[in-house]
């Protein structure tokens, strides 16, 4: 019989892997399609818990609700982000040889630049220290399984991460539309030559990338009840990481490297110390490229 | 001669300019500029010239930085072995975690490296026993160079500005040479230049070492200056807003990083008068600029063909009769 | 009716004009080669055909509706297909993928015939395509075009990388598909091969069109095969 | 007349502004009613810089200040870090410099400049730690941020509660901002301490308690002035219930001076303050006393010896003395949240 | 001893054995043709002599030294250089860099010679640049961006870069695919002219007027193996060659 005390933390780590894995889902949708770093993308997050917060606070409607009027917003911020942030510099793709350096340095700044306006002014609006949410909202009441005791917004990220899975699985496998996306991906030059709208491709993987994470910010906001203008620095770059440690290209490849490293920050505190969790993380990572430079579930390079 | 006359203007001119004014203030923060262009500078062998994406490069800062505070409250040693010192263990510890990192190639590369500048961080913040942590350390001692205390903020500044020039010099000699079109060559296509007989993985960790160091340095001038350093001012943050000077100014382009710098320190300096609106007002800034200017205020191109007329090779023999080489 | 028309083409990049006013006709069911030595623009052209680049002034009339300036996956809904220079394959997607994706809204439709054209794709249809060889991957775009059922196809430099018994038996292809009632505007550097299968060939040179007309009459001057053609077609 | 200049650094805008604007409305409550006193035939105004809790940004502040020569005194910054970065300008140029909330052990150490009107952990943790003792609860668990404070916090916490025959079971740091306590808390709840002595700041308090709550642990939390905030109580709700702190400050008091300064904050914020602006609220009040003091040859110099010479001064967080050490002696009392209010306790 | 010699040399797939058991050599001095039909395995045996794919089987001998297993970059300085199928220039760098890089690789340059070095080291590597320029006739275009020059160009830039290293085998995958008929020409002249100036080459190529033309030898490649391997004139006539890839009214 094993210690009910490690469960109780591997329980923990777990959840706290389904929350990274969370954003991590979005987030890898949106790198893969433009093969750029969207430094913002943590800020859609905050973004969409803020607007959870105004709704909430507004007309207090139900749950759902506010998580689907989330998720409809979080679309609307990604197409507006990708207008103002990415589109512009579209223009350079064309130029063959030039391709994508061009654009990958402009849109990493262009990103970053967004984030922090975003971010700054949130902080004036809002003020920089947690929001309170209302209690009723919250979805914190304990659960208990035996000896391990979890509470329902577990229950509820771990649905909603898996839905949110399972669906881009199910889009970019199956249906046209993801396979457009793979597609503008792999390369979007020779996308145009057959005939698919990469503007409207991209736009669509924004929009539902920035869902993704927009509805992850007022999930993330409901479980923990606070709500502040950085909430989204520190998941966004667990989400990359654990994107690059999936392999990049692979989605469920994250979603498994977020769970990884929700465990290692768990067990981290659990046999050495709070503070040194993210050193055992980080060391994890190392470790992972060391052995596999591609990522766990990456494609190998290209021949010459 | 033309940018030495540049360079004396910005090394002698404006301190006297400043002097003019008699204010700490515009010493303090040109002094800045100055540290934070030689960290954009360093930053920019690694990720302009090579291509490698280096998201931790404030750890290295940081250990240069430690190194110098610890040196000197902890073994008395002063300005000039700490120095010195600061660079090297940056570079050491650099060269330590590039051995078995530097196969890797694009973003996972950049993420490699911004797992090593956050442990390093975390290192500092939390080795209580060595670095006192979240104390932070204590530099009380001031410069002293071999026994002539360095006190005015006209003297600190020079010595600052001289070693700064000199350092830049360094790397400019390796970003306009040979070397650097090497450099060049791994961030154009890593495996076609290693057909070239370019051992791109050495020169990845010779140039993250060097890299190093240099940020060391920047790192040591910044504990002298102070006289307090703690793990806040060495993470995530500070290496996205060198990696941010480097780009706006133009990815590539080694003047770029220097305008880079001196506009990212001085924006918000500039700015104060808007109050809090002050950082928006940077952001906005940075997203007009590279909008305008995707390839940064100084591209690489134009800014490489005017360091080649500066510093570069006039071929005489060549029937173009052009200049195009490096000396 | 011509099927493409192209009026007084200009395209520029930045400052620098590329093309200088180009026109061209393609025929129904024609076959037209671009002849002319490097960097003229024949694939400036081509890619302003296909919406890839905007072009500074003229008409391209497709069917009679003026293309010019509509995007690239309109342009490609009409039926303009072209199988473009460098190839432009989706390397980390599969060969089975990549020509599902260029089915379009046929998807899979045109997969046996295609496959019966290019019997070794169908034998790789699961790998990657980045790790084909330099002459499959010509073959998959040229069949990734195909699978989309074109009216028109445009070929830039379809022969590159091939092995001469495949150029033949490609250019045997077009002549095929073009009794099938496709129309082809061909850019190649084979100029033999090219002006065998073509009704009318066109030279250019600096980016404009210098010489056209029936290809056996190019083909049969000796001064135009010195002058454009480099060298000696008999 | 002439007018008098202040400084004072303070994060403004960052992850620290919440801190930061509180100081400043402090502020300005204090400095509005004193213009409006007259005590002296001359304006007193407060320049008020950004720093963003940013050392760089804090030193070159301070050269600012430093530069101004109508300027006579500074107050801030916010975090220890900052502070003692722009100390070491003031130090340099003999500028008096008072931080509402340095904590760091050797802020004040620095040189005769500085001043700071927080009691340290020096107090509190002996404070804190003789109380529990005296409720029964021996075997402790510690955690703290991973601070200079939070250092502080342990450390002179554990040197007392093993000098009083306690026993620390464990001691741990987290990050500032730590959004899953679980992980510790269930760590902790295996040591089965008697109680959790805690040294973090409001925010990080109200998830503590909230999530400790979900595990269904309930063991006696002590804290320090620094969790005391009304938003524990609006972050945590009911699971702020029983958290028991010291402070040096109780806006419920009777005092005139602190009724005062409630109403008027009340009337600004809609909210109660906590700690940290009545903080800041007698830190610029005793620098006003000293221009006072001083005026009109109100010179650095002549400032920083009316500083050092500060004794009671009636403040809302009690009265203030600065030993020769140039640290505040302050009085503590004992808070715990009871009924969603920070009542005073005896025991 | 044989300037390259190939033993037996193997490499799989997966399932697939892109080369399946070659051997072959090339002397010093000679112009050997590569020819085989799509996929035969003719790039694959090229990254496998260069090193950029490691060998399933067999050996490499480049002047009697065993080469398998070494670094693409250890065996380019030993004297090998190559040109990629897929034009590979550096395309945000200047030709005359681009060339550079070439005589930086096989002349070395250390990070401390690059700041404190001699003048003279440098004006080597120019000097050597600038002949390789010259050579293949881009002196004129020697500043301008390789982004911008045309195919052909490019072509002859690829090739100058691997002069630059001044190689004793020049590998060149399809040089002339692009080309028309007279450029072909060219470059025909062009190749067989430093093949006089001592220079061994191995070359692959699907225009058979040029294999045929300027080639010593020819190897033929077919689904991974070996079928001829001989002279032009022999390889020509040669009916599983005809079969296999030229196709029969050649
Ligand atoms: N993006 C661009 N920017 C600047 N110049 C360009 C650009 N693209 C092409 N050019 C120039 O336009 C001219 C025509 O190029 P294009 O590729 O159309 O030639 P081409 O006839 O297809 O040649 P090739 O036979 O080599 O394929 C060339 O001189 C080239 O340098
Ligand atoms: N990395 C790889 N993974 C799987 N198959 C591969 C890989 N690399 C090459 N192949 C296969 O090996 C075979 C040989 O390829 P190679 O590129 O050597 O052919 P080639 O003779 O150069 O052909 P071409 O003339 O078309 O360039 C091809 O069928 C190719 O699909
Ligand atoms: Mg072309
Ligand atoms: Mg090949």
């Amino acid at each position: 019989m094993i210690d009910p005390y490690y469960l109780q933390q591997l329980a923990i780590g777990l959840s706290q892997g389904v929350i990274y894995a969370l954003m991590a889902i979005g987030f890898t949708l949106i790198f893969g399609v433009l093969n750029v770093v969207n430094f913002a993308h943590g800020e859609v997050y905050t973004v969409g818990a803020f607007a959870g917060l105004l709704l909430i606070t507004a007309f207090a409607p139900p749950f759902l609700v506010v998580l689907f009027a989330v998720l409809a917003f979080g679309a609307a911020l990604g197409f507006g982000l990708e207008r103002i942030a990415f589109k512009p510099f579209r223009r350079f793709s064309d130029e063959a040889s030039l391709k994508s350096r061009a654009m990958r340095e402009s849109t990493l700044m262009s990103s970053l630049a967004v984030s922090i306006v975003v971010r700054e002014g949130l902080e004036i609006g809002f003020g920089s220290q947690m929001q309170p949410l209302p209690f009723d909202y919250l979805i914190n009441k304990p659960i208990e399984l035996g000896p391990v005791t979890i509470v329902t917004g577990d229950v509820i990220i771990f649905a909603v991460a898996a839905v949110m899975l399972g669906g881009l699985q199910y889009l970019l496998k199956r249906t046209r539309i993801g396979l457009s996306i793979r597609a503008v991906s792999a390369n979007p030059l020779g996308a145009k030559y057959v005939g698919i709208d990469t503007d409207r491709t991209i736009i669509t993987t924004f929009a539902l990338g920035s869902m993704m994470g927009a509805g992850a910010g007022i999930l993330v906001g409901l479980y923990y009840g606070a709500i502040f203008p950085a909430m989204g620095f520190v998941p966004g770059i667990k989400a990359f990481v654990a994107m690059v440690m999936g392999g990049l290209s692979s989605i469920p490849g994250a979603v498994i490297c977020a769970l990884l490293l929700g465990l290692s920050e768990g067990l981290a505190t659990t046999f050495i110390s709070s503070n040194w969790a993210d050193m055992v993380a980080y060391g994890f990572l190392i470790v992972t490229l060391i052995f596999f430079p591609q990522g766990l579930f990456g494609a190998g390079r290209e021949r010459v | 001669m033309v940018p030495l006359l540049v360079l004396l203007v910005v090394f002698a001119l404006v301190p006297y300019g400043l002097a003019k004014f008699g204010k700490g203030y515009f010493f303090q923060v040109a002094q800045l500029v100055l540290i934070y262009a030689l960290l954009a500078v360093s930053l920019h062998l690694v990720t302009g010239a090579a291509g490698l994406l280096h998201l931790g490069h404030a750890a290295f800062y940081g250990v240069g930085a430690y190194v110098a505070a610890l040196l000197g409250t902890e073994m008395k040693l002063g300005f000039v072995w700490g120095l010195p010192a600061a660079g090297l263990a940056a570079a050491a510890l650099a060269f330590v975690v590039a051995l078995p990192t530097m196969r890797l190639v694009s973003i996972y590369f950049a993420v490699a490296t911004l797992a090593i500048g956050q442990m390093i961080h975390t290192v500092l913040l939390n080795w209580v026993a060595v670095t006192k942590g979240p104390n932070g350390v204590m530099l009380f001692s001031g410069i002293n160079l071999f026994g002539w205390p360095v006190k005015s903020p006209v003297a600190v500044y020079f010595l600052v500005a001289g070693l700064v020039a000199l350092s830049i010099w360094v790397l400019h000699r390796l970003s306009h040479s040979y070397y650097g079109n090497a450099l060049r060559s791994l961030r154009e296509d890593d495996q076609c230049a290693d057909a070239m007989g370019v051992d791109t993985v050495r020169l990845k960790i010779e140039v993250f070492t060097v890299s190093a160091f240099f940020a060391g340095i920047a790192g040591a001038l910044w504990a002298y200056t102070t006289g307090y350093v703690s793990p806040g001012d060495f993470g995530f943050n500070t290496s996205i807003l060198v990696l941010a000077m480097i780009v706006v100014g133009g990815l590539g382009s080694l003047p770029g990083a220097i305008i880079g710098a001196a506009l990212l320190i001085l924006l918000p300096e500039v700015l104060r008068g808007i109050g809090d609106l002050r950082n928006v007002m940077v952001g906005i800034v940075m997203f007009v600029s590279i909008l305008f200017l995707p390839k940064g205020l100084l591209g690489e191109v134009s800014a490489l063909s005017l360091v080649r007329r500066g510093f570069g090779l006039k071929w005489g023999s060549a029937p173009s009769e052009r200049e195009v080489g490096w000396r | 009716m011509s099927l493409l028309d192209i009026r007084g083409l200009t395209v520029a990049m930045g400052l620098q004009e590329i093309l200088h006013g180009v026109d061209l006709t393609v025929p129904e069911r024609g076959i037209v080669a671009v002849l002319g030595s490097n960097g003229v623009g024949k694939t400036t052209l081509m890619r302003a055909i296909s919406g890839i680049y905007s072009p500074k002034a003229g008409s391209i009339l497709f069917r009679g509706e003026n293309i010019a300036r509509l995007k690239s996956h309109e342009i490609v809904a009409r039926g303009l297909l072209q199988a473009p220079e460098g190839r432009q394959i989706f390397a980390s997607m599969t060969v089975l993928e990549n020509l599902a994706i260029g089915g379009g809204r046929h998807g899979l439709a045109e997969l046996d015939r295609v496959l019966a054209l290019f019997p070794v794709l169908g034998q790789r249809r699961g790998q990657m395509a980045g790790s084909l060889s330099g002459g499959e991957q010509q073959m998959l775009c040229i069949a990734r075009a195909l699978m989309a059922r074109p009216s028109i196809l445009l070929l830039d430099e379809p022969s590159l990388g091939l092995a001469p018994k495949v150029v033949k038996s490609i250019f045997d292809l077009l002549a095929q598909i073009r009794s099938e009632g496709l129309s082809i505007l061909i850019v190649e550097q084979n100029a033999k091969a090219a002006l065998r299968i073509a009704d009318r060939a066109a030279v250019m040179e600096g980016g404009r069109i210098v010489i056209e007309g029936p290809s056996a009459d190019l083909a049969g001057d000796p001064r135009i095969v010195e002058a454009y053609l480099g060298g000696h077609v008999h | 007349a002439e007018t008098v200049k202040l400084g004072y650094q303070l994060p403004l805008t960052g992850n620290t502004a919440q801190y930061g604007q509180d100081f400043k409305t402090a502020a300005e409550i204090a400095l509005a009613r004193f213009n409006a006193s007259g005590r002296i035939p001359a304006k007193v105004e407060i320049v008020f810089e950004d720093s963003r809790s940013d050392a760089k940004e804090g030193v070159t502040i301070a050269r600012k200040f430093v530069d101004d020569e109508k300027i006579v005194g500074v107050l801030g910054d916010f975090t220890s870090g900052v502070s003692m970065a722009a100390a070491q300008v003031y130090k340099e140029a003999g500028m008096p410099q008072l931080s509402q909330t340095a904590s760091h052990p050797d802020y004040t150490k620095i040189s005769e400049w500085q001043f700071r009107n927080i009691t340290t952990q020096a107090g509190e943790g002996p404070y804190n730690a003789d109380w529990m003792v005296a409720k029964g609860y021996k075997k402790v668990a510690v955690i703290a941020e991973q601070t200079d404070w939070g250092q502080s916090v342990t450390k002179y916490f554990a040197d007392e509660i093993a000098a009083k025959g306690g026993k620390v079971v464990l001691t741990e740091y987290f990050n500032r901002g730590l959004p899953d306590f679980r992980s510790l808390l269930t760590k902790i709840q295996r040591e089965k301490p008697d109680a959790i002595y805690t040294g973090f700041f409001y925010e990080d308090a109200a998830n503590f308690l909230k999530q400790m709550k979900q595990l269904g642990i309930a063991i006696p939390v002590f804290s320090t002035s620094a969790a005391h905030n009304q938003k524990v109580i609006e972050l945590a709700g009911a699971d702020a219930e029983g958290l028991s702190l010291t402070t040096n400050f109780l806006p419920n008091s009777p005092k005139p001076e602190v009724k005062a300064f409630v109403a008027e904050w009340v009337k600004i914020r809609g909210a109660e303050p906590g700690q940290f602006p009545a903080q800041a609220f007698d830190a610029v009040n005793i620098m006003l006393e000293a221009v006072v003091k001083t005026y009109p040859k109100s010179t650095r110099a002549a400032i920083r010896d009316a500083l050092a010479a500060t004794k009671d001064f009636p403040g809302v967080t009690g009265s203030t003395t600065f030993g020769a050490d140039r640290e505040p002696v302050k009085q503590l009392s004992k808070v715990r949240i009871v009924g969603g209010v920070f009542t005073p306790v005896a025991d | 001893m044989s300037l390259l010699e190939i033993e037996n040399v193997t490499r799989r797939f997966g399932g697939l054995v892109a080369v399946d058991g070659v051997s072959t050599r090339v002397e010093t001095g000679e112009l050997v043709g590569l020819i085989g039909p799509n996929g035969a395995g003719k790039t694959t045996l090229f990254n496998l002599i260069s090193g950029f794919t490691p060998l399933s089987a067999g050996a490499v001998r480049f002047k009697g030294e065993p080469i398998q297993g070494l670094k693409p970059h250890r065996i380019a300085a030993r004297g090998m250089s190559r040109t990629f199928q897929n034009l590979r220039v550096f395309p945000n760098m200047s030709v005359f860099d681009n060339v550079s890089v070439g005589a930086v690789g096989a002349m070395g340059q250390s990070a401390f010679a690059a700041v404190f070095g001699r003048r003279s080291r440098a004006d080597a590597i120019s000097a050597r640049t600038w002949e390789a320029l010259e050579r293949v006739g881009l002196g004129g275009v020697a500043e301008d961006l390789a982004a911008n020059l045309s195919y052909g160009k490019r072509k002859y830039l690829e090739i100058a870069r691997a002069l630059a290293m001044k190689p004793e085998l020049l590998i060149l995958d399809e040089p002339a695919a692009g080309l028309n008929d007279s450029e072909t020409a060219d470059l025909a002249r062009f190749i067989r002219s430093l093949n006089g100036e001592g220079l061994s080459i191995m070359l692959v190529e699907h225009d058979m007027n040029l294999v045929m033309g300027i080639c010593s030898r020819v190897v033929v490649l077919a689904s991974g193996r070996k079928i001829a391997d001989a002279e032009p004139a022999v390889v020509r006539a040669d009916p599983a060659v005809l079969e296999a890839y030229l196709g029969v009214d050649e």
